[in-house]
């Protein structure tokens, strides 16, 4: 009942979506549409990936949007292209995938395929074999800890390439007069720096409390790694990017970024080196039990670092390359006056 | 009841929801966002309660943080050149819909 | 039967939903906004095939016998994250597009690349 | 014990529900948008608090309570804050109250002029 309520929202919200003009409005009805789809994913029993997308989808995806447009542009053109050829090849392309779900397993029947190869074996196994109460967390680090690994290098790649596009390489004298005009929020705004100063120690903590409670509840590396970089978000947005970048060395960052992968993919060496398969921790300790949990805990330890740095990287670009934009703006405006 | 508190949780989203496509300024949806977000917060919780385990309360508390963080972000990113003074601006926009 | 399908169908609405935007739309960011919709209702796809009726969340706990199927959770959890970074690299990119187009319109950036062409094989023919 | 228990919880749920669905009417039907941030802002802290609160009455397990108090905190601090930063958001950005049409000609002219 709950999951027909939500889906419906969604709808009405993809369909405001595709009429809005404003992309600011767009922007905010994406962060609706977030936090609506994973109400969903919690309705549906899946609380690990209700707690990423509670992280990503609602938070760094509409504030890397924002930023996006405050440098593109909020208007769209008005012009369409060829819309009712679109309308005709979408009508048809859903007509067909409608056709297809007629001969699809009824929605939460405990007897459809996808429920009896490999899932009745996690569900059952996965307590003796890993020891750990959290299947998500077992399989993900576990079982499909190589396919985990590639995910890892995907996200350590898109990263490097955000940062070769938007990466700009500055000068000490520049930098002084690019930071003088983007404190505004810092000046002017005392509450919301208290409140954010109270706040930033409590978010760092809740994130470590992810990473670690990950075997136990919903949470592990990903998410952790997300939260953690939106403290981080959260003090470059209050207090400037070049004071963030005080605190946080952009170079360490990088590191850390390669650092998490390389972690990774040592674990798994260091299986192999004791004579297991890839990423087997069984092998890692004497008791295979106790191998396994040190091995998920490492591999989340490395997954929670890259995560958090590619997401700062990526803030740090974005912002950065926002910065030189008003930079130049500015200094074109007192040209012309 | 607490399918009823749910209902009345699914009633304000969706009127949240009205104001956020309805707009007609760029404050009233940030604040459609923001009463959104903290609603989620509420029906998290209590889908917590209706499924009977509530222990996984932790994705409401991040909701509540992120909500935060995206509000402020979006204030951050509004305060440009380019978003003030829009007052008179935005609302052709709207009638072209 | 038509409570038993109408996730699927949901997803389709919404899949479609993106995949108008990106054929129909010329903002590039929009376009990106299409893309992210269509990749959410394969999130939804993904997750309401694992649900079982009656079942829990995949966290295994003494007094409960019937979970949810944990391996589309971990498939979509990792593709989550996944799908934020590309779609930063894909607003990096519309990024720069803008600044050296200066707009971020499909057709008038077809349209300078045409005259930027035109006038290389103009200078080409002379 | 048991039914008091429930009994105060129903209340206090009923209780949010009831302000919350009232901050969506606000939301919908008050005139202009500091008006509609009144109403958004006051119910949704009141309502998240008393719906958190009869929720509480009904978790029976320690740790669940415990985070059922920090949702209820992070909302008390975090829903006031944005409500502020909201309203002297969209004043200092040239968002007049309904009635103030007056100031808005002197706003217009600073605008022209930061454009050119």
């Amino acid at each position: 009942m709950i999951n027909i309520v939500l889906l419906s929202l969604l709808v009405v919200i993809a369909i405001a979506i595709i009429r809005m003009k404003d992309l600011f409005a767009v922007v905010m009805l994406t962060g609706i549409y977030g936090l609506l789809s994973a109400s969903f994913f919690v309705a549906m029993d899946a609380v690990d990936v209700a707690f990423t997308e509670a992280a990503v989808g609602a938070g760094i995806s509409t504030l890397l949007m924002l930023v996006a447009i405050t440098m593109t542009g909020r208007k769209e053109k008005v012009t369409r292209h060829k819309p009712f050829a679109a309308l005709f090849i979408v009508l048809i392309t859903g007509g067909l995938l409608i056709y297809g779900t007629l001969d699809m397993p009824l929605f939460g029947s405990a007897d459809a395929p996808i429920h009896s190869h490999v899932a009745p074996r996690y569900l059952n196994d996965s307590m003796q074999e890993i020891g750990i109460p959290n299947v998500v967390t077992s399989v993900l680090a576990s079982y499909r800890a190589f396919d985990t690994f590639g995910e890892v290098v995907v996200i350590f790649t898109a990263g490097i390439g955000v940062l070769a596009l938007l990466f700009v390489p500055r000068r000490k004298e520049e930098d002084e007069k690019i930071a003088s005009i983007n404190d505004s929020m810092h000046e002017h705004h005392l509450v919301i720096r208290i409140i954010t100063k109270m706040l930033i120690p409590f978010i760092l903590l809740f994130a470590l409390y992810v990473q670690f409670h990950g075997d136990y509840g919903p949470g592990g590396g990903f998410q952790a790694g997300v939260i953690f970089s939106s403290a981080i978000v959260l003090y470059t947005m209050l207090f400037g990017l070049s004071t963030a970048r005080k605190v946080i060395n952009q170079g360490f960052i990088q590191l850390m970024a390669a650092f998490g992968v390389l972690f990774y993919g040592c674990v798994g060496i260091a299986s192999l080196m004791n004579g297991g398969n890839f990423f087997d921790y069984n092998v890692l300790s004497d008791d295979p039990v106790a191998g396994q949990h040190l091995g998920i805990l490492l591999i989340e330890w490395g997954v929670g670092v890259t995560v958090a740095a590619i997401m700062i990287i990526i803030f740090f670009s974005f912002a950065g390359r926002r910065e030189l934009q008003q930079h130049s703006e500015n200094n074109k405006n007192r040209e012309s006056l | 009841m607490l399918i009823a508190a749910t209902l009345a949780i699914f009633v304000a989203m969706l009127l949240a929801i009205f104001r956020g496509i309805a707009g007609p300024t760029l404050y009233d949806r940030i604040l459609a966002v923001n009463m959104f977000g903290t609603k989620t917060v509420l029906l998290i919780s209590l889908l917590g309660f209706v499924m009977g385990r509530p222990e996984f309360l932790d994705i409401a508390i991040v909701y509540a943080l992120i909500n935060f963080i995206s509000v402020i972000g979006v204030l951050r990113y509004s305060d440009t050149d380019q978003f003030k003074h829009r007052q008179s601006n935005d609302k052709p926009t709207e009638k072209e819909l | 039967m038509l409570m038993g399908l109408f996730n699927n169908w949901v997803v389709i609405v919404l899949m479609m939903s993106g995949l108008y935007i990106v054929i129909a739309h010329g903002n590039l960011i929009k376009k990106l906004v299409g893309l992210t919709i269509f990749q959410t209702s394969v999130f939804i796809f993904y997750i309401s095939m694992a649900k079982v009726n009656g079942g829990s969340a995949p966290i295994l706990s003494e007094n409960i016998s019937l979970y949810s199927n944990p391996l589309p959770h971990v498939l979509i959890l990792t593709a989550i994250v996944v799908g934020i970074a590309t779609t930063a690299l894909g607003l990096s990119l519309v990024v720069r597009l803008k600044e050296s187009y200066g707009t971020i319109e499909e057709e008038e950036i077809q349209r300078q690349d045409n005259q930027q062409n035109q006038a290389l094989n103009k200078e080409r023919d002379k | 014990m048991e039914i008091l228990l429930s009994i105060t919880s129903g209340l206090f749920l009923f209780i949010g529900s009831f302000l919350c669905i009232s901050g969506g009417v606000g939301i919908i039907r008050f005139p202009d948008f500091y008006t509609r941030m009144h109403a958004a802002g006051v119910t949704d802290t009141l309502g998240s608090a008393m719906i958190l609160t009869g929720l509480m009455f009904q978790s029976g397990d320690l740790l669940v309570f415990a985070k059922l108090v920090m949702v209820l905190l992070l909302i008390l601090l975090v829903g006031p804050t944005t409500s502020h930063v909201l309203a002297k958001a969209a004043f200092h950005n040239g968002l007049l109250p309904q009635g103030l049409n007056t100031l808005s000609k002197s706003d217009d002219k600073e605008d022209t002029s930061s454009n050119t």
